[in-house]
């Protein structure tokens, strides 16, 4: 019996990725005959099982990591021709929290979203078993397969409404540059494939520990990072990212945004912890993660505070997020990690929530556009009140799992000034996300002006995704946004988060996940660390964040009827403002030159001698 | 941005990162030497598992969970760019001609070479253990081959060849069989993908195990995937009409 | 000789880079990224190669302790051109629809996404 | 020995020139024509480099399959051109 349970265990990650696999071929060859109903029942029955297997995979490595080597490989010696599945707490939460958001797509979808001809849940399935073997693998060029299935499917699914001019240039951009950055990423596999004649993350880590790392291992480590930033959008990756989610189908932007993007943070952590950590230098790694974080999050929430395009306005918010997700990761330490982990996990809920709301909004008015929209909503009371408490969320509002990750992000930051760049990022996106919520649901404060400015994209121009229009929301619709809300919420447990706290001490624990990789060895039990729990000052923070929210909407709402002065004072922003938008071109020739400055900025930073701890008070 | 000024981000960026990799490539090991660790354990490991072409056992034995990764990007993206060429809410399909401007010398050749690059395709998926090649390029061969008649000038003839839907199946089913496989090794063995067949005699045309069975299973995906991803290129220049589609 | 191949590797990433930035045609984007990918195979394989040695493939007769190049890097190589042509195939068919909706592929006139 | 350095030497060369041309055909229907010609380069290198079966997809995939839908696409779009 134990061994039995055991033996499932150990098949749970490849069950993970060879189920939606087999359930996809299924639904390919039957989806012109079977009935409309049938299809999305067997999809969602699918996206069931799975979220059940990785549930159960979540549950078993509490205890420790399931290791299973593909074919059978087993390591001799240290070293296997094989490939390796690895699941630790944070890896099975992924492909866990990839199921659930797949599962509410699936059900905000249900008989209603048009996909006659267009085989959209093969499409989602396929991109279920992407991103979880994303999540399991252990190994590197296994990563960028992968990596390239969650991408090729992805371009599919941004351009999926092929009747809308912007839906097509967002997937086109959306393609180019994903595929340019997994191409030096290839490169720098190929490097440290030079190197070690390794591609195992544990025989790469193995081989390179014991020297410190010379420039080709920084510069390997740079085009492999850079790979996975890409995918994550952190300044200057992330331009392709609100073209693409803005314009993908609604539910299609809940996995977008809520895990595909989060992925590539994920990647460059796990990367660094199970081969890198103790070979490059650790002041370098944390230098260009805080860099890269702080202007990810600034130029995302000020991008994300001047839109009217609900859904870009929400994309530039994910941005902003993953700038924060990477200064959690910046400490190098299990607790901030455990932040970004639980940050992560409550944004996927609630931001998948907010992407339903305005996709019923879509649904009824053709429109995403805040201005066009104003007070058309306040038919709809209760999807209004659901929109402000998933603004206040997305702000930081306790006891949301937003508002707990962020507070242990930012105590494991000892400095202040990171903890005012986390609470600033907040409040500023969530009162742009309040402030379109007030307009469209509640009338609040005067009418916006309507003004045309090229560098602005309206959202005064969508497709219906539903057609035609619904009477009222379907409850299906409904209760996927109730699911995300409530995840959002589950997420702030007390419990957890201390589980958080151990998966991260389990994550950052190189010397046990070697051993135990390669070697077999049975995984130590973790302490439950400090710090990975409610405190006063981190739900103060949390509530101090979404009053801000709250103040700077109504100042903007209210902004006609200021003194003439603090006007002013706002108009003189106007041009720095429009100089960001202007970067912001669209052009896919301009991404890609942006891409390799990122790249050779990202290699100067990780490369650069001395250290970053006198800015944040860490010692690495 | 300016074309100027994007060329000159650009310059300033390549030259970056060409310095980064040529600093890199000075560390390197030098080109064409004998060290190879991941090349002197998977050699060893085909020949136990009766594979004389090694990079079909890495393919489909050693690193099959690639493959199976590989094989399903190839699955979503002829699904992806089917959806993406499907036809739009104006437009209509038209009746295609022949073109009747091929010689005749083409047009027989194209012909005569339809069964000979049949054949070599299926020669090449069934020996992709044995000799270079494998599913993949078998497959690829296939689809080639059975295009020829499109370059011999009939587009109708190849449409007769060619009912999508039946292709469409048929490259379900290769990648269906092949995840089937990699569960059944799972079930069989308790590793995904295990070679779990008899692994037969060297150079026998049974051997190797699952490398033969993945690599039939791959030969019929790709093949099949190659002519819908084909089909959906030339319906959209051959059959579909867009002249009513209003542009953006 | 030796830094060589690895050399026109990394010319071929950045000729690829080049036809993006300052292509005029998304078909060329499409086909540009191509050929920077096409530096990732060459990188591959030669990172792969011995000198002297043969092809990793066993044919009867050849013993099975002669030297052969790496295998590995081949069969990543295989990977990465399906990965290619897929990303192109995918490439093109959205450019089809962009012509359409947008009336050109000329990446200089497409203003649907800005801000 | 040097044989093969020969061969390497002038199979990488002629690759890197191929590719640049492509790069630099801006004119998308010649450039499917360079494109496959590169494909074949690039499987010739592959052939000098020990790697018939990378050299097999290259050329299938390199020379065939991908000009074709090149050349395809372009036919498309030129229709949908020639009516505005």
């Amino acid at each position: 019996m134990a061994t039995g349970f055991a033996a499932f265990g150990t098949a749970l990650p490849a069950l993970g990725i060879a189920v939606p696999l087999v359930g996809a071929c299924l639904l390919l060859a039957l989806d012109q005959v079977l009935p409309r109903v049938a299809v999305d029942a067997l999809a969602a029955v699918v996206v069931l099982g799975v979220a059940v297997l990785m549930g159960a995979l979540v549950a078993i490595t509490a205890s420790g990591r399931v290791v299973s080597w593909a074919g059978g490989w087993r390591p001799a010696g240290g070293v296997s021709v094989g490939i390796v599945l690895v699941a630790d707490p944070f890896g099975a939460g992924l492909a866990f929290l990839v199921a659930l958001l797949t599962l509410a797509a699936l059900l905000y979808g249900w008989q209603y979203f048009s996909h006659a001809e267009a085989h959209l849940p093969v499409l989602l399935l396929l991109f279920v078993a992407g991103m979880t073997g994303f999540a399991l693998t252990g190994d590197l060029f296994d990563m960028f397969v992968f990596f390239e299935l969650m991408g090729a499917v992805a371009y599919a699914l941004t351009g999926y409404k092929i009747e809308e001019p912007e839906s097509v240039q967002g997937a086109f951009n959306f393609g180019v540059i994903n595929s340019l950055g997994a191409y030096l990423c290839l490169a720098g596999i190929g490097l440290l494939y030079a190197r070690t004649g390794q591609l195992g993350l544990a025989q790469l880590g193995a081989a390179l520990s014991g020297h410190p790392a010379d420039l080709l291992v920084l510069v390997a480590f740079t085009l492999v990072a850079t790979g996975w930033l890409v995918k994550a959008a952190a300044v200057p990756f992330h331009f392709w990212l609100a073209d693409a989610h803005a314009v993908a189908p609604t539910p299609v932007c809940v996995l977008f945004s809520g895990v595909m993007a989060p992925l590539g943070v994920y990647g460059v952590a796990r990367v660094y912890w199970a081969t890198l950590s103790g070979t490059v230098s650790a002041a370098g790694v944390q230098r260009a993660l805080l860099v890269l974080g702080v202007l990810t999050a600034t130029v995302g929430a000020l991008m994300c505070a001047t839109q009217r395009h609900l859904k870009r306005l929400l994309a530039y918010s994910t941005i902003a997020h993953i700038g924060l997700f990477l200064l959690g990761v910046a400490a190098l330490e299990p607790a901030g990690l455990a932040g970004s982990a639980l940050y992560l996990a409550g944004h996927a809920g609630i931001k998948g929530a907010l992407f339903l709301l305005v996709g019923v909004l879509l649904s009824r008015y053709g429109c995403v556009d805040e201005i066009t929209l104003y007070g058309r909503g306040r038919g709809s009371r209760a999807l209004g009140w659901l929109y402000v408490v998933a603004a206040l969320a997305l702000a930081g509002l306790p006891p949301f799992g937003v508002a707990l990750g962020k507070a242990i992000s930012e105590e494991s930051l000892a400095a202040t000034w990171l903890a005012v760049v986390f609470t600033a990022v907040s409040a500023v996106t969530g009162a742009a996300t309040l402030r379109a919520g007030l307009r469209v649901f509640f009338a609040v404060g005067p009418p916006p002006p309507e003004h045309h400015d090229e560098d602005v994209t309206t959202g005064e121009r969508e497709e219906r995704e539903v057609e035609p229009a619904p009477a009222r929301t379907p409850p299906t619709m409904l209760v996927a946004i109730l699911l995300l809300l409530a995840l959002g919420l589950v997420t702030g447990l007390p419990a957890v988060g201390s589980a958080a706290g151990r998966a991260a001490e389990r994550f950052t624990d190189r010397a046990g996940y070697l051993d135990q990789v390669l070697h077999g060895a049975a995984a130590p039990a973790v302490p439950t660390p400090h710090g990975a729990a409610w405190t006063a000052l981190g739900a103060g923070l949390g509530v101090l964040s979404a009053a801000l929210a709250v103040g700077l909407a109504l100042l903007v709402l209210y902004a006609p009827r200021l003194p003439r002065t603090l006007r002013v004072a706002g108009a003189r922003t106007a041009p720095a403002t429009h100089a960001l938008h202007r970067l912001h071109s669209g052009h896919i020739g301009d991404y890609a030159a942006w891409l390799l400055v990122g790249a050779v900025a990202l290699g100067v930073l990780l490369a650069l001698p001395g250290s970053a701890a006198g800015a944040t008070g860490v010692t690495p | 941005m300016s074309r100027g000024v994007r060329t000159l981000i650009f310059l300033a960026g390549a030259a970056g990162l060409g310095m980064l990799l040529v600093l890199a490539f000075l560390r390197c090991p030098p080109f064409g030497g004998d060290w190879h660790p991941y090349r002197d354990m998977a050699v060893p490991a085909a020949l136990a598992h009766v594979t004389p072409n090694v990079v079909s056992s890495v393919n489909f034995d050693q690193r099959g969970l690639d493959t199976l990764g590989e094989e399903t990007i190839l699955l979503g993206s002829v699904l992806g760019a089917t959806v993406l060429l499907r036809p739009g809410r104006h437009e209509t399909r038209r009746e295609p001609q022949d073109v009747g401007r091929v010689l005749q010398v083409t047009r027989l050749g194209g012909y005569v070479m339809l069964p000979l690059a049949l054949t070599l395709g299926l020669d090449v998926v069934i020996h992709g253990h044995l000799t270079p090649g494998g599913g993949f390029q078998g497959g690829v061969v296939l689809a080639t081959g059975l295009h020829l008649t499109y370059v011999a000038g009939s587009y109708p003839a190849l449409r007769r060849l060619r009912p999508v839907s039946w292709y469409e199946y048929a490259e379900a089913l290769g990648a269906g069989t092949f995840s089937v496989l990699g569960v059944v090794g799972l079930v069989t063995s308790a590793a995904l993908l295990a070679n779990f067949l008899p692994l037969g005699q060297f150079q026998q045309l049974f051997s190797s195990g699952t490398v033969l069975a993945l690599s039939v299973a791959t030969g019929c995906e790709v093949a099949a995937g190659v002519v819908v991803l084909l089909a959906a290129f030339l319906e959209q220049t051959i059959m579909i009409d867009s002249s009513r589609e209003r542009a953006g | 000789m030796s830094l060589y191949a690895y050399l026109v590797a990394g010319w071929l990433l950045l000729a690829g880079f080049f036809g993006v930035v300052r292509s005029r045609d998304l078909v060329h984007t499409a086909v540009c990224v191509s050929v920077a990918q096409s530096g990732t195979y060459v990188l591959l394989l030669g990172i792969g190669f011995q000198r002297g040695a043969g092809a990793p493939v066993f044919a009867p007769g050849i013993p099975t302790t002669s030297p052969v190049v790496d295998p590995v890097v081949q069969a990543m190589a295989l990977t990465d051109i399906v990965v290619s042509a897929t990303v192109t195939a995918l490439l093109l068919a959205i450019a089809v629809q962009i012509a359409k909706r947008h009336g050109t592929v000329d990446p200089d006139e497409l203003h649907a996404l800005r801000g | 020995m040097t044989e093969t350095n020969v061969l390497l030497i002038v199979s990488l060369t002629l690759v890197a020139v191929a590719g640049t041309v492509v790069v630099a055909t801006g004119e998308p229907s010649r450039q499917a024509v360079v494109l496959s010609v590169f494909g074949l380069l690039l499987g010739l290198l592959f052939v000098v480099l020990q790697a018939p079966d990378v050299a097999l997809s290259q050329i299938g995939v390199g020379t065939a399959v991908v000009p074709l839908m090149v050349v395809l696409a372009v036919r498309k779009i030129r229709q949908l051109g020639s009516r505005r």
